[in-house]
């Protein structure tokens, strides 16, 4: 979580200092705990991950590499999407990890098809599926039917619910009536769970055991964390809306700080440690970037212009 | 052996079913009881675990076709009625007609959709959505009016690396009907010649060809032989076949039962006008249905829809020119 | 409640006679009781109502006369839908009926707006407004996000969930996985309310209670019941699948005979009384049948072709 | 005083609210924040109780639309991109398109959608819907090029007791500017003549309107003199002035941004071959995006859509003919 939170500030200040970034670029920070506490739970090759806008923390744990990030911030022509798609809707399906479209709500069923096929085709075992989805998204009629279908069809799937008060500008008042988005969980048939979204041992905890349950055949978890995005929905936006007082309550912590802490308190890591880890993760981006950084663009000579895999099928070609 | 379409999609299924163990079906009442239409009638018995009885949710059906898709399954959707689907647009233009554009990884999805229109159906069970569904990049529109080319045409849906959107038209169901359903002929994307002629060419699909060779053999008797074309597939559209067409009769109506504005005869008309505009002897011509949601009394749908009368006065209108 | 079992009566002996209906027929058989008890509580030309394919007895105790029933059933031009559309979409928005179209829980957010459009102009009142769902129909993103929209705006909604174990061939096992659908009230953070969906009394308490609820402020209501459906998903189905375990339980009940059971063991009417309004009812349907029998069917020729309101925008329209 | 395209869209959406207390906005982030654009900036604050916060829902905000509309309420919705539309179709194609032909009851609803492609915004933030909505009955659909119609057929839009559609072109937003709003001029369902010319014609709207400005006087150096139609609104299309103009200069390009298989620009070349095929000089010829949905990356971008240079290469070809 604190290499993703490097690799965001990176993020954010190639995008403030202009001209290499291509795209918007929207952030986890503070929402890392949340976000990697799922990951690390995933075994890449194995498992299947969905990740959302705001999982470069859980995209790290899973195992992504950070080539793949900065290429597709870059653009540039060998990352996963080609310049074809961007940013946070990288992906690499075939590897377990789902592309996202920027439909909210989308993913849910996408993960339970793949858990679907698996289990028709025997090949399922103690897999499991995990996907995102924000307060704000809850509200879609995609999120509804995917969480309701999971739960008919009883498949491994974890969907971490990441409340961080809002749906970009909008709070929580005027996206749901309801006390706590887990209340839900009961009405899907689902099990639900509970975490401190800034503290990541509560966040370890609860999806060890949301994962735990769903590998052993409990059926769909939904995970819920309450926690306050620390930044603008994207690097455009100031949240000059979020009030003084969220920032200052327990919700607006710095998950990474309280790990640190934490990590200090139990002696796990001094904050020199820590540190050293810091500087690590800065040659790791520095690297990845430099690569990136030499890789040629988009080409749109050399582009197949074609949206179909048969490519008889695609028209015009032959023109 | 007597075949209906509708027992042609039926033995399609069964076909697809029994060739590869990836296909499934999943869908409203499509398993026990065997589908709205019983299209796919005793393949739950038949294939144990492989046919799914669905929620009333259409856009998690397709959401789950496309992650089983990615994973290497062929699933075979059902909407009830193809106006269903329209809340389900969101993942079939988005998420399955990007998939493979945008990741590399193909996806076989194949959804079936009870198409068009029948008396006393009224406005949200008789739609033609090929028109929308063609103007979307990645996907493939199927659109079968004979009962050998319901079944061929599935078959090779299901086998395509891509989404296919099998556009089945509920008329044909029950009247239509083959004594065998013959070889596999054209592939996807090759239109057929359905009858020769000289003096001006039809350009349709689904239902309406059968409204267009009623009035071509009207025509006959008045002297006038009249080609044909039945396109198969709106996207791809065989242009090329349509060029040759009206190359030999010089002039073309397009015909379609879906909404006027835009959709398959606009696109006919414009690529023959674009792209063969000197083969042209008289202005083109497009019929479709009127501007207005489809009308439940059967009084009111018939003259909604395109029908031989008037496919036969705008031929003759064509011909006057 | 009664009246509308011998409408449905009538309905389905002239379908299965044909010839004289346009169209399917869709009967609420077995949910009288529920549907009844919701709309009593309705005030015609005050409240709203959104009724859905198995409301006849609802429709009736809100106040639509029965020739709209009969008119649209025999596809009459003086129906309130004119031949254009058919038989259980028929409405009247103006009078406060509103025409569903059939895509299931898409009528959620409209009476939902139609509440919300009474506050924004100060008419709102105590005004209540009501729509129904089948267990089916809970799995729509529609319907999740209409009763979130409600919740959001505690708008003044009753939303009636009639679980009648299946949707068309599908039971409850294949549709959804919670207990209760009314685990879902909290969740959405509206009042849940549970009721006999046989027994007219337990109905007529619980709809009171709801609407009361809604009228003083109490924000959107959700009123679940369960029974069985007497009958087809419509007049062609013959509802082979529902088995007989179902059919012999108590939720396989006829909400008539349990009515008429405690009319009478209450004193409050005697079979020959029932007998009497069914006479009363035989003749308002024949009447009914009798005049829309007499009206002309929609004409190509004078139809107006267009669909839009501003006349001189429809396309074609000079030629 | 210099007034932005978007400014303009703020401006419509003021003056509607104070000529009319039935209006009311309706969108996510559009309240205290302004909206994503910022189209709604301050109007919370300048009309309080009418402009709201929506959970993330197009489904039932239209749906809520359509029910305030029935009670006689005006809403304005903002979708926060026209691509988001796509999980509200069904409402708006079937719930409000349907309203009046069914039930006689007006459906005056105005949903903005922010269309149109940007760099960098990639395959889920750059689509033009104009013609998925154009194709179904019962919804106008607006297309505003300038500065001036952002502003007032968005106060005509409001006007209409019938659904509209508006597509406003989020890559004129901030480049757009004028002086001035004018004076109400053209109403909906009236095409403009952009330049006048007698060369060839160009038909187009939106965004591209002003490439072809641009093309048009680039071949004016080279002594062309290309009449540019701007459509305005792409239902009702205007085929009157496309008619006109092309019985003018005899020759025929219809440009449009969106994907290529049908669409505005298939029914501009029917309706000019069906309706006036002896007006034209050389076939008639389209420009559209590529068939494969919008890349992010610009180098891509860039090629995907029309430009000045493939619509004046285009232009060319018509011209040497
Ligand atoms: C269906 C849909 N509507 C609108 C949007 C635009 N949009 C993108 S992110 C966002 C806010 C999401 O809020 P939330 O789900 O709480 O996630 P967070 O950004 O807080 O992580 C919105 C409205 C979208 N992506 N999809
Ligand atoms: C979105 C949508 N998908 C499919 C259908 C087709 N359909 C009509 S009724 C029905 C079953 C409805 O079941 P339920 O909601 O339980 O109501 P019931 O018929 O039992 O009263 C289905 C699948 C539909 N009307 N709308
Ligand atoms: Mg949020
Ligand atoms: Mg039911």
């Amino acid at each position: 979580m604190q290499l993703s939170r490097q690799v965001e500030e990176k993020l954010g200040s190639l995008y403030r200092s202009g001209g290499r970034i291509v795209g918007g670029v929207y952030l986890g920070k503070g929402q890392e705990a949340f976000s990697a506490a799922l990951g690390v739970q995933l075994v890449e090759g194995k498992d299947v991950y969905g990740p959302l806008i705001r999982d470069q923390a859980g995209r790290i744990a899973f195992g992504e590499p950070l080539l793949d990030c900065f290429r597709t911030y870059l653009g540039t022509a060998t990352g996963p999407m080609r310049g074809r798609d961007g940013n946070i809707h990288r992906g690499r399906p075939k590897e377990g990890m789902l592309a996202m479209i920027s439909h909210l709500g989308a993913l849910v069923s996408v993960v339970t098809g793949v858990l679907f096929a698996r289990r028709l085709r025997g090949s399922l075992g103690d897999t499991v599926g995990a996907t995102s989805i924000g307060d704000g998204g809850t509200s879609t009629g995609a999120f509804h039917e995917g969480m309701n279908l999971a739960a008919v069809e009883k498949l491994p799937l974890i969907v971490s619910v990441a409340n961080n008060q809002f749906a970009y500008s909008t709070p929580n008042s005027r996206q749901f009536a309801c006390e706590d988005l887990l209340s839900r969980a009961e009405g899907y048939g689902v099990q639900g769970w509970s975490v401190t979204g800034t503290d990541l041992a509560s966040c370890l905890k609860g999806f060890r055991a949301a994962v735990a349950a769903a590998r052993s055949g409990g059926g769909p978890q939904m995970v819920v964390g309450r926690m306050l995005r620390l930044g603008g929905h994207g690097e455009h936006d100031d949240a000059s809306y979020v009030p003084e007082e969220a920032r200052f309550s327990h919700l607006g912590q710095d998950c990474l700080m309280v790990a640190e802490k934490t990590l200090a308190a139990r002696g796990l890591a001094s904050a020199e440690v820590v540190r050293g880890w810091e500087q690590e993760g800065r040659k790791l981006i520095d690297a990845a970037i430099a690569q990136a950084g030499r890789e040629p663009l988009p080409d749109p000579y050399r582009e197949r212009w074609d949206a179909l895999s048969t490519s008889h099928l695609v028209e015009g070609r032959s023109e | 052996m007597s075949l209906t379409y509708l027992e042609a999609i039926r033995e399609a299924q069964y076909e697809a079913l029994r060739q590869n163990p990836d296909v499934f079906l999943y869908g409203q009442d499509i398993g026990a009881f065997g589908g709205a239409f019983k299209a796919t009638k005793g393949l739950a018995r038949e294939f144990p675990g492989r046919v799914f009885d669905s929620p009333i949710s259409e856009d998690a059906m397709v959401g789950l076709a496309v992650g089983a898709a990615i994973e290497g399954a062929r699933p075979i959707l059902e909407m009830q009625f193809a106006d269903f689907s329209s809340v389900g647009f969101n993942q079939i233009v988005n998420q399955a007609g990007t998939q493979y554009w945008r990741t590399d990884v193909p996806c076989p999805i194949t959804i079936r959709l009870p198409s068009g229109g029948t008396p006393g159906s009224g406005p949200f069970h008789s739609q033609s959505m090929e028109s929308i569904y063609a103007h979307y990049p990645g996907l493939v529109i199927v659109t079968p009016a004979t009962v050998e080319d319901a079944y061929w045409m599935l078959l090779d849906s299901v086998e395509l690396n891509d989404p296919v959107m099998f556009c089945e038209h509920k008329f044909l169901y029950y009247h239509l009907k083959a004594d065998s359903l013959g070889e596999r002929s054209l592939p996807i994307g090759k239109a057929r010649i359905a009858r020769p002629g000289r003096h001006a060419t039809v350009v349709t699909y689904s239902a309406m060809l059968h409204e267009a060779l009623k009035s071509a053999e009207e025509l006959q008797l008045d002297g006038y032989q009249i080609e044909v074309v039945d396109l198969r597939s709106v996207k791809p559209m065989d242009t090329d076949t349509i060029l040759a067409s009206v190359a030999r009769t010089g002039r073309l109506l397009a015909v379609g039962e879906s909404f006027p504005w835009g959709g398959v005869t606009a696109e006919i008309v414009a690529r023959v006008s674009t792209e063969a505009f000197h083969l042209l002897d008289a202005p083109p011509m497009r019929l479709n249905s009127k501007d207005t949601p489809i009308p439940y009394h059967p009084n009111l749908w018939k003259s909604h829809r395109p029908t031989v009368t008037t496919i036969s006065d705008a031929v003759r209108r064509l011909l006057r020119y």
